[in-house]
């Protein structure tokens, strides 16, 4: 299957942007590149045993990942806004 | 000609993934992210998965990017902070093998799946009829794994509560998010005049059918989370302030009804979450229909974020 | 007959990808951004149309058809607001010339 | 395995705190105390239930939501195991309960505020998603489980609302998130290999293929990153030890063990036994890691908090110590490690509980919580310092605590199955531990400077909360070693 190997390569490049990415807003975008590569494998297990099972996992997954993301992203803008940072980089202010 | 065209659109998504990834800037990496959702939504119909595409595209992509879109706007400058973060090659090299050997650890995995594939498809299709719906994910979702659907409903909840307990102490109790200007003339106000009506309609229409065609309450409440957003972007429609009851109530009526229909299965059927088979599907609509108005509330907020604005 | 609607159909739906094609050329080559945003709404919204049209006798009863033609009603809407948000801001933004 | 009479009562002690939670919600901040103070007492009421429930059968009590059995629907399972940290969990959320009302109260008439509502909601909300994990049966559905107890434990910890904080907190989510991809990859995997995600169904088929041990291998490290177990403990110090004592408490005490007991259930029930016994020596190393590094960098912490968020880097090393014991060995051998395990992470809950609580309430005493100038500490806040104690004893293992026979018996079976450098590692760690606990105690029990003021007036009560927790935590040592054959039920 193609798209087994699609959500593999997904899976591994979100993970090495959520990795590398300093920029916090960008490490939630590759999060979701990344969801969307574990999601399309549970779609590929499906799509092989024409199971719609793992086709209800996955909405159930894809509302979650947004839940994640809605609350990441308010988390982030609430950083910015107190302090100005944008990365979550140790800096030597604290204690 | 089907593989081709599955090729394509295999090296199209991932194409666009890395230049989201690469891209310097924010906004088109959002804009590209988009693009990926929407592309990854073509891929779900292409593996036969017509309800998860619809929530791809409305969830993953649509609404997805409509916060990333709202951060990237809210968020300026840090280009230093973010430089001086950024990892050097010699660690860049190290993180990119190390997820390159996930990545082809889990390729491996999925080609040595098992053959034939075990599936669930003939147990789910079997007892449909008791549950009177003829859409088979809606039968996984509302029946046989009833409760990862109710607590994922509790779930928005959580996330609702979770930022709005972000926000400042003495802008406790004000309205969620920005308030935006009226806009009494202009395409977006024409827009959010023209569209919210057909959207409604739209929106109701999908989780109706959810019950025996593609959708239901999650890709249709999000169609009307859309509706309300853009009528308060357009500043036609003032969201109620947190401390509103009504507005809480809304939020987690769905998940309410849900337990309060399971709990009538202790007394009516089999127990918590088990619908009587003369009334399943009733008690099903039921239930989608408090989820959709529940979904859509909770969408608006996630969206709109904490209260920003004065008390009410 | 049959034969007849399959020819009109491919030919509305080659006619729709073309315009496509255009449309994306435009948006790619074309050097400021208002005359890319001319080039592709126009180019998408008749594209779309005609891919509309060409489907239209395969949709299999008037409903499934009526929903066709919304698509493609909502997506005008939609381009439309969206090209005139995108105008105003260049207008906004660029020094009158 | 069939569903059991009394299934009911999983689903009660499931669906109430959420219900509390969502009424609590709607209703605003005094309604959502209000049902917070009803529902402790219920809770352990129904958890006491479902335990004698489970003694009396001397089997695990089984519910399938909505009459479906697996692999089509989702089973609720209470084992031994399980029924003991549901007890665990509702001991301690009444302690916790009983802890914040001094700092979390509406009073009648008042406007809701911020922190109060999200307090109440979420300690309703993180006690469902506890006891949501540990009742489980479905792979997928502890999925849904860990992400409401990562959602809730993050806003419990932003609940004061400090910038520093919300770093540490972001840190968190991060590892939580990947942690979640992680777990979820495998799910998948393991669905494609067998259809199902019922943990005892799989626990009939599953094999040692490819498809299992990549599947294993990321549900590993994705729940390893989630507890924090060394080296993927850079983001607990910070986020616990910042969070208000009542919710750190919770997080340290309790929500890292919902991934625990998921790790078990993954390697003692799902996974092949010839996986396992590759795998144990290699978590049970990277345990002695933790137990060492995690003690001696709390022996140099300059802060109270930081310290007791590093005891808790240690202290989850113990955990994985029973893992090679368990594997591999003669039936008794593994009956006592399992023991010691379980019992482990019982004790150490009501321990870290109390400890985090005392340290709250000591530091909001003394305005600060630098060790250096604790001097006094015992004068203002004794009972929190005598707290802290008996938490400690239980920690290091000095008897009769609880942390002393759980520690004990892993040391025996360490040495019954020949692997005697495991019981170093114990030893060494409850030596490092008395170190990191006397030097605290040491600084509080110091006459304080003569022109000494304490700089907040200390609640009685919440001292003797924490000293209850600490309690608990000892006398757990001075039950007869049978009463913890319920942690064997339906292993």
């Amino acid at each position: 299957m193609i798209y087994g190997l699609v959500a593999s390569a997904l899976v591994a490049l979100g993970l090495y942007g959520l990795v590398t990415q300093p920029a916090l807003l960008r490490k939630v975008l590759a999060f979701n590149l990344l969801g969307g590569g574990v999601f399309l494998l549970f779609g590929v297990v499906a799509a092989r045993g024409g199971d719609p099972v793992p086709q209800a996992l996955v909405i159930t997954g894809i509302v979650v990942a947004f839940a994640a993301t809605a609350l990441a992203l308010v988390l982030v803008l609430r950083l910015f806004q107190i302090t100005g940072a944008a990365t979550i980089a140790e800096d030597e202010t604290r204690r | 000609m089907t593989l081709l065209l599955d090729l394509i659109l295999g090296l199209a998504v991932v194409g666009v993934a890395v230049w989201t990834l690469a891209v310097r800037e924010n906004f088109p990496a959002v804009i590209g992210f988009v693009a990926y959702g929407l592309l990854l939504a073509l891929v779900w119909v292409r593996l036969g998965a017509v309800d998860v595409a619809l929530t791809e595209a409305a969830l993953g992509a649509g609404a997805t990017g409509v916060i990333l879109l709202f951060a990237v706007v809210r968020l300026r400058g840090g280009r230093a902070e973010i430089d001086a973060a950024t990892p050097g090659p010699r660690q860049r090299l190290a993180a990119g093998i190390l997820c390159g050997v996930v990545g082809l650890a889990l390729a491996v995995a999925v080609l040595s799946l098992p053959d034939p594939a075990p599936s669930q498809a003939a147990a789910v299709a079997r007892h449909l009829p008791e549950l009177g719906v003829a859409n088979p994910i809606t039968g996984v979702l509302m029946a046989y794994r009833g409760l990862d659907t109710l607590l994922e409903a509790v779930v928005l909840v959580f996330a609702v509560l979770a930022i709005w307990s972000m926000a400042p102490d003495r802008r406790w109790g004000a309205v969620p998010g920005p308030v935006f200007p009226v806009q009494s003339n202009g395409p977006l106000s024409l827009l959010a005049r023209l569209l919210p009506p057909i959207g409604i309609v739209v929106g109701i229409y999908i989780a109706w059918v959810g019950a025996d065609a593609p959708g239901g309450k999650f890709q249709g409440g999000t169609i009307l989370a859309a509706m309300g957003i853009l009528a308060w972007v357009a500043g036609l429609w003032r969201l109620p302030p947190v401390a509103s009851r009504g507005l809480r109530w809304a939020v987690v009526a769905g998940p309410l009804a849900f337990i309060g229909v399971g709990l009538l299965g202790f007394v009516f059927a089999d127990g918590f979450l088990s619908y009587p088979p003369a009334i399943a599907k009733p008690l099903i609509l039921l239930i989608e229909a408090a989820m959709t108005l529940s979904v859509a509330a909770a969408l608006v907020l996630m969206v709109a974020g904490p209260p920003e604005g004065r008390r009410a | 007959m049959s034969t007849l609607l399959t020819l009109f159909s491919g030919i509305a739906i080659a006619a729709g990808v073309v315009f496509f094609l255009a449309g994306t050329v435009a948006l790619l080559r074309f050097p400021d951004p208002l005359s890319r945003l001319h080039a592709l709404t126009k180019a998408d919204s008749l594209g779309l149309g005609l891919i509309v049209l060409g489907l239209l006798p395969w949709a299999g009863g008037w409903f499934a058809a009526l929903k066709l033609i919304l698509v493609w009603l909502l997506v005008l809407l939609a381009g439309a607001t969206a090209t005139q948000l995108i105008a105003e801001r260049l207008r906004g933004e660029d020094p009158p010339p | 395995m069939e569903a059991t009479p009394g299934g009911f009562l999983l689903v009660l002690i499931l669906v109430a705190p959420v219900t509390g939670l969502l009424i609590g919600f709607a209703q605003g901040g005094r309604a959502a105390e209000r049902i917070a103070l009803w529902a402790a007492p219920l809770g352990v009421t129904m958890a006491m239930v479902l335990l004698a429930g489970v003694l009396h059968a001397q089997a695990p009590i089984v519910a399938f939501v909505g009459g479906w059995a697996p692999p089509l629907g989702l089973a609720l399972r209470a084992d031994g195991l399980a029924a003991a940290m549901l007890m665990t969990t509702a001991v301690i959320i009444a302690a916790i309960t009983l802890f914040a009302r001094a700092d979390y109260t509406t009073l009648p008439g008042a406007p809701e505020a911020r922190a109060p509502l999200a307090f109440w909601c979420f300690l309703l909300a993180l006690w469902a998603a506890l006891n949501a994990a540990f009742l489980g049966g479905d792979l997928f559905n502890l999925f849904v489980a860990l992400e409401m107890l990562t959602f809730g434990a993050l806003a419990l910890a932003c609940l004061d609302g400090r910038a520093t904080q919300f770093k540490a907190e972001l840190r968190y989510l991060l590892f939580a998130l990947i942690g979640s991809v992680f777990y979820l990859l495998g799910t998948a995997l393991l669905y494609g290999a067998y259809g199902t995600l019922d943990i005892l169904l799989l626990s009939r088929t599953a094999r040692s293929d490819a498809p299992t041990i990549v599947a294993a291998s990321l549900m590993t490290v994705g729940l390893l990153g989630k507890m924090a177990l060394f080296p993927l403990h850079l983001w607990l110090p910070a986020a616990h030890a910042g969070a208000p004592p009542a919710a750190s408490a919770l997080l340290s005490g309790l929500v890292v063990k919902a991934s625990y007991v998921l790790l078990l259930r993954l390697w003692f029930w799902v996974m092949p036994a010839a996986l396992l016994l590759a795998v144990a020596p290699i978590l049970a190393l990277l345990g002695a890691a933790a137990i060492l590094f995690g003690s001696l960098v709390a022996l140099r912490q300059a802060r109270l908090k930081l310290l007791v968020a590093y005891s808790t880097v240690a202290q989850i090393g113990y955990l994985f110590l029973m893992f090679p014991l368990v594997a591999g060995s003669a039936a008794e051998v593994a009956e006592r490690a399992w023991t010691g395990g379980a019992l482990q992470a019982i004790s150490h809950a009501f321990a870290k509980a109390a400890m985090f609580l005392a340290a709250g309430v000591i530091a909001r005493g003394m305005g600060h919580d630098r060790i250096a100038g604790l001097h006094g500490a015992a004068r203002v806040a004794p009972l929190s310092v005598l707290a802290f104690g008996l938490a400690g004893l239980s920690l290091m293992g000095i008897p009769p605590s609880g942390g002393f026979t759980a520690k004990w018996l892993l040391l025996q079976s360490a040495l019954y199955a020949g692997q005697w450098w495991w019981a170093l590692v114990i030893v060494a760690g409850g030596l490092l531990t008395g170190g990191y606990v006397f030097r605290v105690l040491s600084a509080a029990m110091r006459a304080p400077s003569p022109d000494f003021m304490p700089a907040a007036p200390v609640d009685a009560r919440q001292e003797r909360v924490a000293l209850g927790l600490a309690i608990i935590s000892v006398v757990l040592g001075l039950l007869p070693l049978a009463a913890f054959g319920l942690v064997l039920i339906g292993r």
